[in-house]
């Protein structure tokens, strides 16, 4: 945010054309919030927003949003059923939203959206680090 | 069964200011209606948190429920008595026996006392995989000369790394890179215990927890680094 | 409480044998009157007559097949007044009705009486009865057995398919029963028993199966009563007939000092709104060019509806009254019936049975 | 008797207007504390409801004598409509309840006596229900207009 | 003969309006304010009320001064010769001592002249001004000038200066220049008077903090408040369900309680105390119209009058109860929500609702400058606690009358009236049956009022039983009130007796009271009150064990030294122990606080045992739901239970077993007892007997029926018999004590005057007609009837109210009514 503010990097809103979907991850939001205070709900959409316009929250989002189902360890144990099971919802909801890439600014999440939409048979979801969303709009001059 | 009187988990309020105990609980089922798990393997956050109640910490901790949760925190964000059910799970992982915890926790967090990483990957490992990524990336226009401060004093943020990145998606280190070689950010990495990833907060075990803060601390020291940076 | 069932040998002569039975409750001091339809001197209209002492019941004829006045209204004086004692009262099935819904109204009590009734069929007109009584002294006993009889008796009895006494401590048994030797007494209440008991009846010898009988009488007045309610149902309808049978309406009243429901001191209908003021008669005269005097007679008749139709026992008294032969009695019966059927309501059924306008207190709801 | 007298005045006025269409003649009695503030609600809000009725005020439903109904009708009136409040809402406790008895057994006997029983209606129509007052009153005057004029006042010409 | 006092009541909700009607009706004078610009409150969005859903405001109007009102319906407003109301007002300052306050009175501009304002409505076609209604809780729109209320009257249309753009164009339309728009003017004023009374009522809560449930996000979720303007026929569906959303037609609804209250996080650690039974009435009413209703509940609190009995019937006929909270809602494509809950451990249903309707809790909402701590200044109803209609009105009732005993002696009415009412003479003397709580504090409040009082007492001790079922503080409480009616020359005690025989009218009734030996005075007297408490509710004697008791006998044990000091493992409290079903079928109310509060009591001998709570529903409306908490926070461990399976004490010779089901583990559970509770509830004493001997009515369960369990609670439907405390219904001591109030309350409006005024319009019985049939008897809604010794009927002239049942079913018109002045 810093960076954009201030200039010292430059985003290009056209780089990225297919829809986007943002997913909070639950340590960015809840659980910042009960351990800080403070739950990043805001930032991460400025930012995207600098890199597209044509994205969406996934419903509900948020306080209330779905758990990718790769947390809590949950992807290091063997309960891979379990997880499967669990992202059923976040499934539904990327489906709902209509877009095809989907944006996490965390790895777990990267990672278990990434499998389970593999799993739910949706070849054509693309999952990405918001960082990685940046770095492909970036301006390199 | 007769119940237990005390129980050392249920008075687990820890970690939030806010947080309540297992007694407050009205046994009302939101944490239970929001948490998508409910009901597999018998899994419900209002079960667990009645366990804990009664004093049944043994029957938790043998049990798989604690280990079915993602700690989401989606069950007491709404928990109209401000229960803190994510730290009951976690204290009720903590009680389970170490032979008991999932095999690639356990692992991992040998690895992280170990070598400082959950990956036990040796420095000089490390030091190669990250400067073969850099390399990747001065063949692309406008980052040829892109290096990685290992080891930077005085840099403005010191970096940790998801082991993610390091084991088997390094290519996604590219991202940030550019980011901060665009910005002309200063900053470091670790050479030594550079994970950033705290699966003692998976495990429940508080001293794991610490050992890996601990590290990062001392990194922090070490490269009188200003700021700190997490992969999460 | 179950029925006791026993015969009274009649040799006969039932009226007189009832009587005497009646007078030994007399005699054993089990009432201390009985009230039944005898004869008094100077004429041989059966009327409702109070006897105190057995001897005196030789002039009683307890199944007369006539009756002067409605002896509900005088059994309900006895019921009201008498208290501590046991007054038998014999009474015609519509006026052990009568009793029962003026009890409802607080005109009586039934407490001191023990109601004596029968399986009535039917009482002649004063004038008929009279009139076959010199040529047959013994009518009121050959009317019991003969169906031709039977047959001349008020249109209204003739019409009512409510012959069956409800209500009554002792029912009189007489349809399918060969009544010149013997006729059926049963006890229906605790107290109805504890009578008959003083009766010296007879165990009955052979069985009687009554229900043919009752039936077939049922079915015969039922229709009669379908019929009679069809035809009066579209007098009441039809303005042309409605006017042609009520427009011979004197306004004398009758009609309602026979009902034995009428209970009121002073009628309504004798101060409000009968004989209706004559400017409102002379403004109807300027519409038309004449007007009816007296006026309101439609309202008088109709007033009388809305306060007695729910109440109707059907006794047939109104028309017995009626100077002009007008079939009062029909009438009410078939509004009777409508607005009973309307309110499920059924009059002198049951002493607990509410008026059905004073329900509201066990209603709710929509 | 107050309200007596009132009804007896209204159902003495006579039908004047006959034009091309036919005006009923119709008495409403509502109830003073649910179903005339209904009406005057009804009239707040501007709702429209026929002109052909004429309101009287009671206390209560319970509190009327059918045989001023049948007055009503004998001397002219086309259709009788009560207003009264809801079961349970009567502020003199079951007055409703009363009225409702009454004009049922009321109803059979007009009916008997010709009158269709849809000129004598009862509605519960509770304080806040303006829009329900016009319906009902809307609904009841077009009904009577389509059965016609009653003529139930050749009964009283004895 | 003393001065009417001169009151200022700040609130014209129903507590206020109640507390101004009966200061009024014992010829006190009041200023009336809001800052609303109507009378009526919450109440004007509300057409019918639980539990017998049923509108009835008009119920508590006087009942003797009811004629003079212009308007007869309270939806249209409240009027009385003795209440000036004072819409758009507010209190500055209170200054000065109790019996002589000045407070200085603020209003602002209406810009709407009522006496010149026709409501012909053509302004509210022009103004261009649209924004959420309130009244409606946003569900519809309404202009800058607006009706206020549903029903007000019709001139009543105001300006809401907030949103008020000064445009002008209403100006240009009114025909009859009512509307004014100058710059706000404000106007002060100053009233000396003798008390205020705060009566401001309760906000909602704003659901826009649960976010959870997206309320503001969804259209389809409204409030219970929006929900009842939906239900309305004067609402802005017309009184149809429909989805906010898209107008069709709404058939799942849901309905998801304590929302905003029972929530720590939200610092809501309270029961709105109502809105359970808000729902039950909003679902029961829905059903109706064709809808589904669920309600989302955790503890159904049902613990008023009747209002179990209302459960039953709603549920009874269809309705859902799930025992959950929901987490979260979802929008679905093609309208309605999709609903997340769990109702029993393991099971996560999504349900499709069409519309979700939250129960928002309610909390005091005084915006304006706080007085309550002033001398003179008495608080009454929601604006102290959280309250139910019918309790609110005995609140009010209760301080009006405080504040009267502020005025001190009571006011002589003037005998030359404006109007040319009849009267009778009444006896001042009260008496009152039962030497409890209620009965003593409606003694002393009479007393203070200089009208004397008798109390028969059957025991030979006043007090009543409370002395045996509560806590020391709570003794003490009720001590003090035996002390003060012991030593109160006008209140004279008879120990030992009972009353007799009961004869007379109202405002003149005889009474034989006799004692042990079958002797005692008549006693002449205007007014009964029938205070006759209850008791706990004795044990069965299979469960006769020494370990086995009562919570209320156990509470009281707790203070017992061998208790103290004794090893106290297990304690276990088995709550709604045979009440609340088919024999007993409604709450004792005194049961769950009790045994919570022995929870602390538990704690502070006995840190470490174990306390179990077997229960139902636990019924802590209000404030006491801190108790629950507390409790709680204790370790009780709670245990819900169904009535199909309920708890089994097994009962040992040493020990006391008690096995169960604990849904939440899905497992039996089983606890071995040091001591078992055992929540069985109140009693009434001796109702049967009283409503025979003093003709009224009473219920099943034996507790005194009123004439309207909501507006006039107090009253026994016979004028001149009032009823309070538990012989009425179960009620906590501070709720006895009020209610007494309010029934000395309701006796004082008809003995303060010794000629007392009829109703204007009452029957009269022409005896030479009357045969004496009694029609006119049964059908008298007011037992205003009874037989005469003259041959005739008779009327009571004071209970008789003017309703004419007796005039319609009289078939000779003896019975005529008869109406005063014009």
């Amino acid at each position: 945010m810093e960076y954009i503010e201030s200039g010292r990097i430059t985003l290009d809103r056209s780089k990225i054309s297919q829809k986007v979907a943002y997913h909070d991850p639950c340590n960015y939001g809840r659980k910042s919030k009960e351990m800080f205070g403070y739950a990043y709900y805001h930032e991460p959409r400025w930012i995207l927003n600098k890199c597209t316009p044509n994205w969406v929250d996934l419903e509900p989002s948020r306080n209330s949003q779905y758990c990718c189902g790769g947390g809590g360890g949950l992807m290091l144990t063997t309960l891979d059923d379990q997880r499967e099971y669990y992202s059923r919802r976040k499934i539904e909801q990327i489906k709902h939203s209509g877009a095809s890439l989907i944006v996490v600014p965390c790895h777990s999440c990267h990672g278990q959206i990434k499998a389970m939409a593999q799993k739910y048979n949706l070849p054509d979801i693309q999952v990405k680090y918001l960082w990685e969303v940046v770095a492909d709009s970036l301006v390199v001059e | 069964m007769t119940e237990n009187a005390s129980s050392l988990i249920k008075h687990t309020a820890l970690m939030r200011p806010d947080g309540h105990a297992a007694d407050f609980c009205l046994g009302c089922g939101t944490c239970a209606a929001g948490c998508p798990m409910t009901g597999i393997d018998g899994f419900d956050p209002r079960k667990i948190v009645r366990m804990a109640m009664l004093g049944r910490d043994e029957q938790l901790a043998a049990s798989s429920l604690p280990w079915l949760c993602t700690l989401c925190g989606r069950c007491e964000n709404a928990c109209p008595m401000g229960i803190n059910i994510v730290g009951l799970i976690r204290s009720a992982r903590g009680l389970t026996e170490k032979d008991k915890t999932p095999t690639a926790i356990r692992k991992g967090l040998e690895m992280l006392l170990e070598t400082g990483n959950i990956l036990g990957l040796p420095e000089e490992d490390f030091g190669f995989i990250i400067t073969d990524v850099a390399e990747e990336l001065n063949e692309q226009p406008g980052f040829e000369d892109f290096t990685v401060p290992l080891e930077k004093k005085d840099a403005r943020l010191l970096c940790t790394l998801h082991n993610k990145l390091v084991n088997i998606q390094n290519e996604d280190l590219i991202h940030w890179w550019k980011i901060f070689h665009l910005a002309d950010e200063s900053w470091t990495l670790p050479a030594r215990n550079w994970e950033g990833v705290n699966w003692g907060l998976f495990s429940g075990e508080d001293q794991v927890l610490k050992v890996a803060v601990d590290n990062i601390v001392q990194n922090m020291e070490r490269l009188d680094a200003r700021h700190l940076m997490y992969p999460e | 409480m179950d029925k006791s069932f026993a015969f009274l040998k009649t040799n006969n002569q039932p009226n007189r044998i009832l009587s005497r039975a009646l007078g030994k409750l007399l005699d054993k001091g089990l009432v201390s009157a009985v009230m039944a339809p005898g004869i008094t001197n100077g004429s041989d209209l059966p009327m409702p007559v109070l006897f105190t002492r057995d001897e005196a019941m030789e002039s009683c004829i307890p199944l007369a097949p006539a009756a002067g006045v409605s002896a509900a209204v005088q059994a309900a004086r006895i019921g009201r007044k008498v208290k501590d004692k046991r007054v038998a009262v014999v009474l015609k099935p519509c006026e052990v009705r009568g009793v029962i819904e003026l009890a409802k109204l607080n005109q009586t009590s039934l407490e001191s009486l023990a109601i004596i009734s029968m399986e009535c069929p039917g009482r002649m007109e004063n004038d008929a009865y009279l009139a076959k009584l010199s040529a047959s002294p013994d009518l009121p006993d050959l009317y019991l057995n003969d169906s031709s009889l039977q047959d001349q008796a008020s249109s209204t009895c003739l019409s009512c398919d409510a012959f069956e006494p409800q209500g009554a401590d002792i029912t009189i048994h007489l349809f399918g029963l060969p009544v010149m030797e013997h006729i059926g007494i049963s006890g229906m209440t605790a107290i109805g028993n504890e009578l008959i008991e003083a009766m010296d009846l007879e165990k009955p010898g052979a069985a009687y199966d009554q229900r043919e009988a009752m039936a077939r009488l049922r079915e015969k007045r039922g229709r009669a009563k379908e019929e009679l309610f069809q035809k009066t149902g579209e007098i009441l309808k039809n303005p042309d007939q409605y006017l042609e049978v009520l427009g011979n309406c004197l306004g004398c009243f009758n009609c309602r000092t026979a009902c034995p429901l009428c209970y009121c001191r002073e009628c309504v209908c004798a101060r409000e709104s009968f004989d209706r003021d004559l400017d409102d008669v002379s403004n109807r005269a300027k519409k038309t060019g004449q007007a009816r005097m007296p006026a309101g007679l439609s309202m008088f008749h109709m007033t009388r509806m809305v306060h007695m139709s729910h109440a109707c026992v059907g006794c047939g008294q109104c028309s017995s009254y009626c100077p002009s032969k007008i079939p009062v009695a029909d009438l009410f019966r078939t509004m009777g019936q409508q607005v009973q059927n309307t309110l499920d309501y059924s009059p002198g059924r049951d002493p607990e049975e509410p008026i059905p306008y004073l329900r509201f207190k066990t209603e709710a709801g929509s | 008797m107050e309200q007596t007298t009132q009804q007896t005045d209204l159902v003495k006025t006579e039908q004047t207007d006959f034009d091309k269409e036919f005006h009923p003649n119709i008495v409403a009695l509502v109830c003073n504390w649910c179903t005339y503030t209904a009406a005057d609600l009804a009239g707040v809000t501007r709702l429209k409801y026929p002109a052909e009725i004429r309101m009287i005020r009671l206390m209560c439903t319970g509190m009327i004598d059918p045989r001023f109904i049948v007055e009503s009708f004998l001397r002219g009136a086309d259709g009788v409509f009560i207003g009264g409040c809801h079961p349970g809402d009567c502020h003199y406790i079951n007055g409703n309840l009363k009225a409702r008895l009454r004009i049922g057994g009321l109803k059979a006997l007009l009916q008997g006596m010709g009158i269709e029983p849809q000129r004598l209606a009862l509605h519960w129509i509770g304080a806040s229900e303006g829009t329900e007052f016009q319906k009902q009153v809307k609904d009841f005057v077009e009904g009577i207009r389509e059965l016609g004029p009653s003529g139930f006042g050749v009964y009283d010409s004895i | 003969m003393s001065k009417p006092g001169r009151f200022v009541v700040a609130g014209a909700g129903i507590s206020g309006v109640r507390a101004s009607l009966d200061l009024a009706e014992t010829g006190h004078e009041v200023v009336l304010l809001d800052t609303a610009p109507v009378s009526g409150g919450i109440l004007l969005a509300l057409d019918r009320q639980f539990p017998n859903d049923h509108c009835g405001m008009c119920r508590m109007l006087p009942m003797l001064d009811r004629d003079q009102s212009k308007y007869f319906c309270m939806r249209l407003g409240m009027f009385h010769k003795n209440v000036t109301f004072m819409p758009n007002t507010e209190i500055k300052e209170i200054g000065g001592g109790p019996g002589d306050l000045k407070v200085l009175l603020q209003s602002w501009s209406a810009k709407v002249d009522p006496d010149l304002c026709n409501g012909c409505g053509d302004c509210l076609e022009v103004c261009p001004v649209s924004l959420p209604d309130d009244l409606a809780d946003s569900l519809s729109l309404r202009k800058a000038i607006f009706k206020p209320g549903p029903n007000t009257s019709p001139s009543t249309l105001a300006i809401d200066p907030d949103s008020c753009i000064l445009c002008g164009k209403c100006k240009e339309v009114c025909q009859t220049g009512a509307i004014t728009l100058g710059p706000d003017y404000e106007q002060t004023l100053e009233e000396k008077v003798t008390a205020v009374i705060m009566a401001t009522g309760v906000e909602y809560f704003d659901p826009g903090d649960a976010s959870m449930y997206g309320y503001g996000k969804y259209a389809d979720v409204i409030t219970s408040l929006a929900f009842e303007r939906m239900l309305s026929s004067s609402g802005p569906t017309q009184g149809r369900i429909l989805r906010p959303s898209d107008g069709a037609p709404a058939e799942n609804i849901a309905w998801i309680q304590c929302v905003g209250s029972r929530n720590l996080r939200l610092g809501a650690d309270h029961c709105s105390g109502a809105c359970c039974m808000f729902a039950l009435k909003q679902a029961g009413l829905s059903m109706e119209k064709g809808s589904r209703p669920t309600i989302f509940y955790m503890d159904m609190r049902t613990f008023g009058r009747d209002w179990q009995k209302y459960l039953d019937r709603a549920s009874s006929s269809g309705l859902r109860l799930v025992r959950c909270r929901p987490h979260s809602l979802e929008a679905r494509n093609g309208g309605g929500l999709m609903l997340s809950y769990s109702p029993v451990p393991g099971e996560l249903i999504d349900e499709h609702f069409d519309l979700v309707v939250l129960s928002v809790g309610r909390a005091p909402g005084w915006k304006g400058p706080d007085f309550s701590d002033q001398d003179g200044v008495l608080v009454t109803g929601g604006s102290k606690r959280l309250l139910d209609i019918s309790r609110s009105l005995v609140s009010a009732s209760s301080v009006s009358f405080r504040a009267a005993m502020i005025s001190g002696s009571p006011v002589q009415a003037e005998q030359g009236d404006s109007i040319t009412s009849q009267r009778v003479k009444v006896k001042s003397k009260v008496l009152v049956v039962g030497g409890g709580p209620a009965g003593l504090s409606a003694s002393l409040a009479l007393a203070g009022q200089g009208i004397s009082v008798v109390i028969v007492e059957k025991n030979d001790f006043l007090g009543g039983n409370v002395s045996q079922i509560s806590d020391a503080e709570a003794r003490e409480r009720i001590r003090e009130l035996v002390r003060d009616a012991e030593k109160n020359q006008d209140i004279e005690i008879l120990l030992k007796s009972r009353p007799m025989e009961f004869s007379g009218t109202t405002g003149n009734f005889q009474t034989h009271v006799l004692d042990q030996q079958n002797k005692g005075p008549i006693i002449e007297h205007g007014a009964v009150i029938l205070a006759s408490g209850g008791s706990q509710s004795t044990l069965p004697a299979s469960l006769v064990h020494p370990k086995v008791m009562t919570v209320f006998d156990l509470h009281r044990r707790l203070d017992d030294p061998e208790i103290k000091e004794k090893d106290l493992n297990c304690l276990v409290f088995i709550q709604c122990f045979e009440t609340r079903t088919k024999e007993k079928n409604y709450c004792s109310r005194l049961c769950c606080p009790t045994a919570l509060r022995s929870v602390e009591k538990i704690r502070s001998t006995h840190p470490e045992s174990r306390i179990i709570f077997f229960y139902r529903d636990i019924m802590t409306p209000g404030d006491l739901e801190h108790l629950y908490t507390r409790a709680r926070e204790l370790g009780a461990i709670f245990i819900p239970y169904q009535t199909d399976i309920p708890p089994k004490l097994i009962l040992e010779k040493e020990q006391v077993v008690v096995e169960g089901f604990d849904p939440y583990l899905g497992e039996e559970v089983k606890f071995k007892a040091d001591l078992v509770g055992l929540g069985s509830g109140l009693g009434p004493g001796s109702g049967h007997e009283l409503a025979e001997l003093f003709g009224i009515r009473v219920d099943r369960e034996g507790f005194l029926i009123e004439a309207d369990p909501k507006w006039r609670p107090v009253d026994s439907g016979r004028e001149g018999i009032f009823i309070c405390g538990l012989a009425r219904n179960p009620v906590s001591l501070d709720e006895a004590v009020d209610e007494g109030r309010a029934a000395a309350q309701r006796a004082m409006r008809l003995v303060y005057n010794p000629q007392a005024r009829m109703s204007v319009s009452t029957a009269r019985i022409r005896p030479a007609l009357c045969s004496m049939c009694g029609l006119c008897w049964t059908v008298c809604p007011y037992f205003a009837r009874y037989p005469g010794s003259k041959g005739a009927m008779e009327v009571d002239p004071l209970a008789c109210q003017g309703c004419g049942a007796c005039v319609a079913i009289c078939p000779n018109h003896a019975s005529v009514l008869e109406v005063q002045g014009d």
